[in-house]
């Protein structure tokens, strides 16, 4: 027997969740710059997310797929990443869009069912939300694919669930992101949950990570909920990506600590200790306590940014509240360069119904 | 008679009703375990049969339908769930080239007797490609049965005969009515038939051709026209695929016009299919142009729109008036 | 005009004029590189332009489609092959949910101006799921063109403007005339309009609506009906969707008869709309009922059987002249 | 860092091309039995490949796949394997379909344009030909759950090339048989080409077998020209998913020594180097080089033997030439258990048509 491949999954972890440093810290996690600003940026993150919940409990919005846990993950991933890369989200990456030029009033028009959340000017070239799990993962191959063609220094960069992990495209993408090296990260946030699917139910394998080993490319696991540890794998794959040394798959654990989208109602599937124990090792309070460990963070501190980030937030669902609905004829307008003159009897139509108030409900 | 049920009530009574007496039969897919499934289709199932027989399964619709046919062409029955049917794409491939192929490309020595069930359409403030109605793409595909109810007791019927089918059938659920309507439903496990028409409402003015959750206004309509002393026949053409012409046609040869009534696009659609069948083999009779009530040809649009884009009562009024008015 | 060539030959000329034209233009799928495809139809473009502009892909039509957009979003214009249309299904979760979407979604802000060539429908005495023709999966979709040459010259003018169309295209090839009829064609960069039919014949007996390989046997009718004096004008549809409905409407409400022609199975397909289209807007102009030469409705038999299941010349004949007696 | 996975790849061999042991041999090795059955199985499925190829080539027979160079893996998957156990091949697996109750005029069938190929009474519960790429792994991990649930000590092993690992359904495959612990093989005929795209396009890892890691499930190499290794992990496997031990993945290393299809030309992209090379180690030559070392087979035994197959191939193709066509409403007969009523009328005018001799040809 001659052995022709060997390779390993390895985990990165550098705080307890007291935030207590398990081993050497980074040079860059040594000072206070950085990660203050990714501290008020995950409770940014957290209260845009309670005040899309909030919008949707009083049915001022639609179904909201929450981020809570997720924020040390998607923080970074906004963060990290420069603003000529380009960002192919799934559906719940609002801390890294808002990072990198998405409006907060532009998450709740998406959420809120106007279409004007995806169109965000301030997005440049990264992709929209992607609802059908895993797609959005190929369209990631695609961009760094172009990227490689015209020579660029730019890496794509895609996120997904844990559940994305078992569709077939995901796995395609990782193939051929290997087989062709492309500039490209996959970021899994592992939150051991699919709706109601726990991650065993996914995949007999110890690791998702080590499913880029099929793909020959490099995989590890990271965890999610230690910012510090998130910016050093990602760091390190997209520098890799951006120098043409090929793709990575980054699993960074974590837990959905909501419900899986506001339409769900996760006690009926999962146990409250398991949730409870997760609250312990949350990535808002971990980093927190290093800051606060180190003196980087106080109460005063606290309580300024929660009031500002809270007016923030206010100040972005009343935008949305006070926007107007998108004519009719935007359903047509936007679906060729053109107007198909097959739709224009149609259009009409739809505008003459809406002039006439006839809709649906009615 | 029980108490009155909805719709997904019905559709998890069939369901308990086939686990039960079939023990071939097994349910599969998405969060239809303990969940029970997002529309709690499922919900129940799991305690009452285990996990050997509703089965969680990993997240990939190619894989669900894949599998199924595997299974079913082992004898056992699975009744496969697509969470959303626009989530149903994945699955096309195995369903197109293998489920709806398996007895003719064996002469029958291996078949595949499995049930794809997906909740579809609009109307309930969904997120993106959650509410679409592509029931066109499967009708299109020879082998297949598409199958649509209406209402509580043909949901259990007709899903029923569905399961004991021994071919494969798409059942697609029109989630705005899961629970809009209730009806006593008699878990007696008599099937309904499938490849035939249901008549809900004789008429003589003009036939009402609809199906799924689009029945709900097309008969809401009749009744208001019945106000006006119009009459129209109500036809809930519920398999889509194929096509009981037998019903359609000789409907319209009585009234002479007829209005089709779909919640999908309208280019290439079940609609087309009907309205060029009864011009095509009707045409003598026909005294006005066959009517069509659509979507557009557009992608759904984001909740906020939907309601613009669903046809509802009026639009089916005002169709049917022009048709009767026409020359 | 240069020498007579195929239709291959002339898919060819156009993806070699646009990679010389426009360095957006990448050409992808599977054996497209050293091999120029199974049909010879990128033959040659390796060589000329290199692997990063004509790429051989890992086998997987989800991920060439899901590549494609994502090249697209980045402005490049990835004109991608799938080896036989019977081979698209994995691409279609990416095809309806995203081609067909992106820029409505982003309501412009990203777009996909991107090519999906598939050679398509039978005649070639080729294995399983070679042959089928499901133009109609493809046409139902919106947000979709989907185009179809039937000559040389159509497929040179048409590939040019589907390529250079900022939408995404879908481009079907009939593979049974690839190979059947030459023609000169220029190698000029002209493209021909999209979302336009083209009238091949003028005739005022009764108009023949057909497209992709169909168009041979329609044509070759026409001119035996002629020799009858029976004069059909000829369409040609080439865009299937959208559909060039003023042509058709304009051509019927001159002749008051109608025959489509298509290879596909008949239920919901690009027929169906076609006719519902006619009887529907032209129903005073119409004098007879339109008329229907189809697949049947079955799976596609294996090649023993495949020209029993293709319409000819004969039906053709047969269904004009029984809709010219129509009474 | 932590370990979190740790995995290998092992490729195994018994022979080198001049049939000489480069380890230690299997004891059911050390007898002739079974070997020259296995060796007389080859020379029969190599013979019946020539007549089909010649068949094609004189217009008597369509296009055809050649299991040329495969024949040592398809010939021990079909020994193997026990009649009770289901094969869910690809359209290359003739051999396997063969051993296995298939006639060999069913196979001329089926290439020949005639759904009778896959009716083959003989074939039991073997699923027919597949020809989209990879879609039968999923139908094999379908049986072996219906035998799972019956608690049946059965397996359902299925086949595919190099190209069809890329493809997301195979991977969706794997990753379901991982999760569940199905009883079900997987062999991988890497035979180095998929049409003109060579191994090294389909994926950036060095093995294929290493996809099973992703999947948590064994994985291996074993030199498919190599019977005797074919055997040892084939039976290996077999016997793993009968105890309920879970699935197996194994690549089969061989080289296609023929054109892709009868439709291919090879030499457009191949060099014929390679080919004369994969010549020197093919399966048939190397086994007949262990048994005439071993004294178990010479050259009158070749020569008899080799008249034999011919004549039995000879019968097939005459049984074949010899055949009626299926009537036209066969097509309609076997779609659905019962005609739907909606057909009748499709149906009674095919058969008129075809008594008028309407043919497309015509
Ligand atoms: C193709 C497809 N199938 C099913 C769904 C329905 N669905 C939405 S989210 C989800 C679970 C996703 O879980 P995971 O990938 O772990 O991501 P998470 O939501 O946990 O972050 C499912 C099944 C979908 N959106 N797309
Ligand atoms: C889904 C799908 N895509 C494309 C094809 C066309 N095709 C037939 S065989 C083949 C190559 C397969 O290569 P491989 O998997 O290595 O198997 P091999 O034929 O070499 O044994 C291709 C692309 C197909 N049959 N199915
Ligand atoms: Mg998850
Ligand atoms: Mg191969």
């Amino acid at each position: 027997m001659e052995t022709v491949y060997q390779g390993e999954i390895r985990l990165n972890r550098y705080l307890d969740k007291e935030g207590t440093p398990l081993q050497a810290i980074p040079q860059w996690a040594c000072e206070p710059g950085w990660l203050t600003d990714c501290y008020r940026n995950m409770v940014l993150a957290r209260a845009l997310d309670s005040k899309a919940i909030a919008l949707q409990r009083t049915g001022q919005m639609g179904t909201y797929a929450s981020l809570l846990g997720a924020e040390a993950i998607d923080v970074v991933c906004g963060m990290v990443m420069r603003q000529e890369d380009v960002l192919i989200p799934y559906y719940r990456n609002h801390a890294s869009q808002m990072l990198r030029g998405m409006k907060m009033e532009e998450v709740m028009y998406y959420w809120g069912g106007d279409e004007r959340g995806n169109a965000a000017a301030g997005a440049g070239e990264d992709f929209p939300n992607c609802v059908p799990i895993a797609t959005q993962s190929l369209h990631a191959c695609g961009v760094a694919t172009a990227i490689k063609a015209r020579g660029e220094k730019r890496v794509a960069v895609t996120m997904c669930g844990d559940g994305a992990t078992s569709k077939g495209d995901f796995l395609e993408a990782l193939n051929v992101a290997g087989a062709w090296q492309l500039p490209v990260v996959f970021i899994i946030n592992n939150n051991q949950w699919a709706i109601s699917v726990p991650r065993a139910i996914q995949c007999g394998a110890p690791t998702l990570a080590q499913k880029a080993i099929g793909a020959g490319i490099r995989g590890e696991q990271v965890d999610g909920n230690d910012a510090i540890a998130m910016r050093e794998a990602l760091q390190l794959a997209l520098d890799r990506a951006r120098d043409g040394k090929g793709p990575s798959v980054i699993e960074a654990l974590s837990y959905r600590l909501s419900d899986h989208t506001t339409a769900d109602d996760a006690t009926r599937y999962r146990e409250n200790a398991e949730l409870k124990q997760a609250w312990e090792v949350e990535p808002i309070k971990r980093l927190r306590n290093y800051l606060h460990n180190n003196g980087w963070w106080d109460e005063t501190q606290e309580q300024s940014w929660s009031q500002e980030v809270n007016q923030m937030v206010q100040r972005a669902a009343e935008n949305y509240l006070a926007s107007d609905t998108q004519p009719v004829e935007t359903t047509f307008d936007y679906l060729y360069a053109e107007l198909p003159d097959s739709l224009r009897e149609q259009r009409d139509w739809a505008q003459v119904r809406a002039m006439q108030g006839g809709s649906h409900d009615e | 008679m029980s108490d009155p049920i909805t719709m997904v009530e019905a559709v998890n009574l069939a369901l308990a009703h086939e686990l039960r007496s079939d023990s071939n039969v097994v349910v599969l897919g998405e969060d239809v375990g303990v969940n029970g499934g997002v529309f709690r289709a499922t919900a129940g199932l799991r305690e009452e049969f285990g996990i050997k027989r509703v089965m969680d399964t990993p997240l990939a619709e190619t894989m669900i339908a894949g599998l199924s046919i595997g299974m079913a062409s082992q004898g056992m029955k699975p009744v496969a769930e697509m969470q959303f049917m626009g989530f149903i794409f994945p699955a096309l491939e195995q369903i197109i080239c293998h489920a709806a192929r398996l007895r003719n490309r064996t002469r029958g020595r291996l078949t595949c007797p499995m049930v794809l069930r997906a909740p579809f359409g609009g109307g309930i403030r969904a997120p993106e490609h959650h509410s679409e109605s592509t029931e066109a793409l499967l009708a299109h595909i020879p082998g297949l049965r598409v199958v649509i109810p209406s209402s509580p007791a043909r949901a259990y019927g007709l899903l029923l005969a569905a399961i004991r089918n021994p071919d494969p059938v798409i059942f697609l659920e029109p989630k705005r009515i899961y629970r809009v309507a209730k009806q006593p439903v008699a878990d007696n496990g008599e099937a309904l038939p499938l490849d035939r028409c249901f008549t809900l409402r004789e008429g003589s003015d003009l036939t009402l051709i609809s199906w799924g959750a689009m029945v709900k206004e097309t008969l809401e309509a009749a009744e208001k026209l019945a106000t006006e002393d119009i009459h129209c026949e109500v036809i809930d053409v519920a398999t889509v695929s194929p096509l009981d012409k037998e019903t359609l046609l000789s409907s319209v040869s009585k009234t002479g016009r007829c209005v089709i009534v779909q919640e999908a696009p309208r280019h290439c659609s079940v609609g087309s299919e009907i309205s060029s069948l009864i011009s095509e083999q009707a045409l003598l009779d026909l005294q006005a142009p066959v009517g069509r009530v659509s979507g557009y040809d557009t992608v759904m649009p984001y909740y906020k729109l939907e309601n613009q884009y669903l046809p509802n009562v009026k639009d089916i009024m005002e169709t049917v008036k022009q048709t009767l008015e026409f020359a």
